[in-house]
């Protein structure tokens, strides 16, 4: 047995994402957030798009571009702070946002990457955020149900990987990339290094190849992806 | 391994397509591995934690913490990766199962898949089957067409408790290969040597011939 | 930051015992960390996926991938390890946090906490102040006594939408420490220069105040 | 800061275990089995305890000396065929046995690890694994809810550790490991090499230090951790 060949480049990976699509995006903040996708999706243009995303980046980064081009119907998020120009888009009414406790969010994403329907919770109860959520009697407790939350395409950002599209992440870039890499019909992960087979360890991979369809060597890493400087 | 067994088990490794993410289940199933090409482009997957199943060790060679869910002693090859048991069973729910094979005490007409217990006398636990058989894309079941003392495991109904509903899709027996169709069994191959009506004799359900030569295996 | 913040920071930083898992909260939490000893044993988490936070570092020094939750570049330290964002609100959730320490815009009577949406005026979403809030094993406030109008900031009940309902155990502010006890707010320290009069003028409910002499901080 | 230091010897952290506590281990079949950590139950002699494993081990093997010893008065497992001495425990009404799908009970460790009050999966519906479950209907589908399991005590097997805790396994001696560590109010992790701080890479760390207690350095391993001769 030999394990297949997923390596695929960003722009015939991209070519994926369809109008309409439910799309994740990895990424808190700047560290893990796959901006070079996000470029080749904004040149793709697939519109009405619903992103699922921590965080919107900050004006002009990553999530901004594809605000800014009007693809965006929908924002499932769980932050805008560092993003006035999306908070604006969503108090005039041009995006629709909706908030989650970043926990959930993120519990939620990887309920849909576990098959499962979703999960009890009592996060939120006695606050606005538990309004118009299904309760639940379990074990004596009372319990919020939380949908899980799955995606059409997931676009990650990951520091290695390998031919069959086995990743690593480092560092604070982790966050929410393995989660979204369960949780999408296709999932698409640039990569700052792509090995052949074998050249991550078997026992430090974070996520394995069987979830990824498509992986993609990134080249010369833009702007975007460097230190910000405030 | 009986000749028509080990046919059953050559037929049944023609079932992986390139690229597929696959279970092979504890027993039969297992032994379809040892009948793909070297350079075969496939991910095997076993529910305790590894994606990239190797070729399965003798004990001086074995790591004692590399086992498959059955507890044979196997290896990596390159690209494998290790996960926590949640992570596994995220895997087969989400349907990231392309195919899995399993064995059988009983297959329905409809699907219906009975191999984890016989009331009052063996019911060691359900394990990972159940999650296999409901969410694999494809579910295949390799086992004898009949069982030790000759009677039908392919039935109109079930009469053991369930491994899951409607699941199977097709099964390998070391007399015929059968489709599990919208309205029940239909035969697809026969084993050299055996006539389509011992076929139907030894099948507890209506069978579907169709009027075209088929195929041997 | 002017000198009684500075206090209020250095008082809560004494809060922080040995051993504890802490998760500082954005602003005038974070700077907390400045007032531990270098070789204070404690583990300071951040929810994008990080236990054992080290130094901030300035901006030529910092590592592109290494942020906390408020988007500052810190360090690790020997036996930092990182994890996913499901796994960093796994530990929040099921109680592995000691202490956090929060922001606040209003904090009532019975520890109900509000410091996440300003309806019509300030809503960037909970984050993940919420799970903080509501789950951590002690809840620790840090705020201005009152806010930039001078309307208290401690009241009877939130005006605004909460973010977890009586979770608040101890509030330092720029003119003292109060406990919410099951009867409300208790005065416990006092900061230096600041009346007993002129807290309980700038508190929004009834402040219980012992009979004893209080510790100035 | 510095993290703090979590090392015990093996007789000395399994004192937390108490009569009556449901205890976790990990393990599938032999690898990720905390064998040592085990024998000093036995030692201890706390009894009536409830016991999380997927697996009883074989006769005169892990989990089997537990029930030897008469300290198990319920077992929360997913299969029992390696061992027949348990299945005539179960059979004779020596022990309650609770059988779980694998991945359910793998899952409803998680959920108990995560703070959640269970989670909506549609596996076993039309079986009799189904029986007896709570329904619900979400988004249109028929779910089963599935409790979270916590345990007071996890016992551990781990390949590697440093003084605060954190985890490292190897090969497919991870398998439940990580969940129940997340899992229990007290988690003792054996390990084969305790490092100082800092031995263990922040990326490759399988569990964090934040959820171990005690963390104990194996002496020489004992038979049982060795390939099994069939």
């Amino acid at each position: 047995m030999k394990l297949p060949d997923k390596q695929s480049s960003i722009e015939e990976a991209i070519i994926h994402v369809k109008d309409g699509d439910t799309v994740m995006l990895g990424g808190f903040g700047v560290p893990g957030t796959p901006f070079a996708l996000i470029r080749a999706l904004v040149q793709h243009g697939a519109r009405n798009l619903t992103i699922v995303k921590n965080d919107a980046n900050e004006p002009n980064m990553g999530v901004d571009h594809l605000l800014q081009s009007g693809l965006v119907a929908r924002l499932i998020t769980t932050h805008l702070g560092l993003n006035a120009h999306a908070i604006g888009l969503m108090n005039s009414g041009q995006i629709d946002v909706e908030f989650n406790a970043q926990g959930i969010l993120a519990e939620r994403i990887r309920a849909g990457g576990a098959g499962l329907g979703g999960f009890l919770s009592d996060i939120g109860i006695g606050t606005e955020l538990a309004e118009g959520k299904q309760v639940i009697e379990q074990g004596g407790k009372t319990y919020l149900v939380e949908p899980a939350l799955r995606a059409d395409v997931a676009l990650l950002h990951a520091d290695r990987a390998d031919s069959f599209g086995n990743l690593a992440y480092v560092a604070t870039a982790r966050n929410f990339n393995p989660l979204m890499a369960m949780a999408a019909d296709c999932v698409i992960a640039e990569a700052e290094a792509v090995f052949p087979l074998g050249g991550l360890a078997a026992d430090d991979i974070h996520t394995s190849g069987v979830f990824v369809d498509h992986v993609a060597k990134l080249g010369a890493l833009s702007k975007e992806y460097a230190v910000v400087q405030r | 391994m009986s000749n028509a067994k080990e046919r059953m088990v050559v037929r049944a490794a023609r079932e992986l397509q390139p690229g597929m993410v696959v279970n092979l289940g504890i027993g039969l199933p297992t032994k379809v591995v040892n009948h793909l090409p070297a350079d075969f482009p496939v991910c095997l997957h076993t529910e305790n934690g590894l994606a990239g199943i190797g070729p399965t060790l003798p004990s001086d060679q074995a790591n004692r913490n590399l086992i498959d869910a059955g507890g044979a002693y196997v290896s990596t090859i390159p690209g494998s990766a290790f996960f926590d048991s949640a992570t596994s069973f995220a895997l087969v729910r989400s349907g990231r199962l392309d195919l899995t094979m399993l064995g059988a005490f009983e297959v329905a007409a409809n699907g219906d898949l009975a191999n984890w217990k016989i009331p009052g006398k063996f019911s060691p636990g359900v394990g990972g089957g159940i999650e296999l058989a409901q969410k694999a894309q494809r579910v295949a079941v390799l086992t004898t067409h009949t069982d030790r003392a000759g009677n039908p495991k392919l039935k109109e109904r079930c009469s053991l408790p369930l491994t899951a509903q409607a699941c199977v899709a097709r099964i390998f027996t070391d007399m015929a290969v059968i489709d599990v169709e919208a309205n029940g069994f239909t035969l697809v191959e026969t084993a050299q040597g055996v006539s389509v009506a011992e076929i139907i004799d030894a099948t507890g359900a209506a069978l579907r011939v169709p009027d075209t030569e088929l195929p041997k295996f």
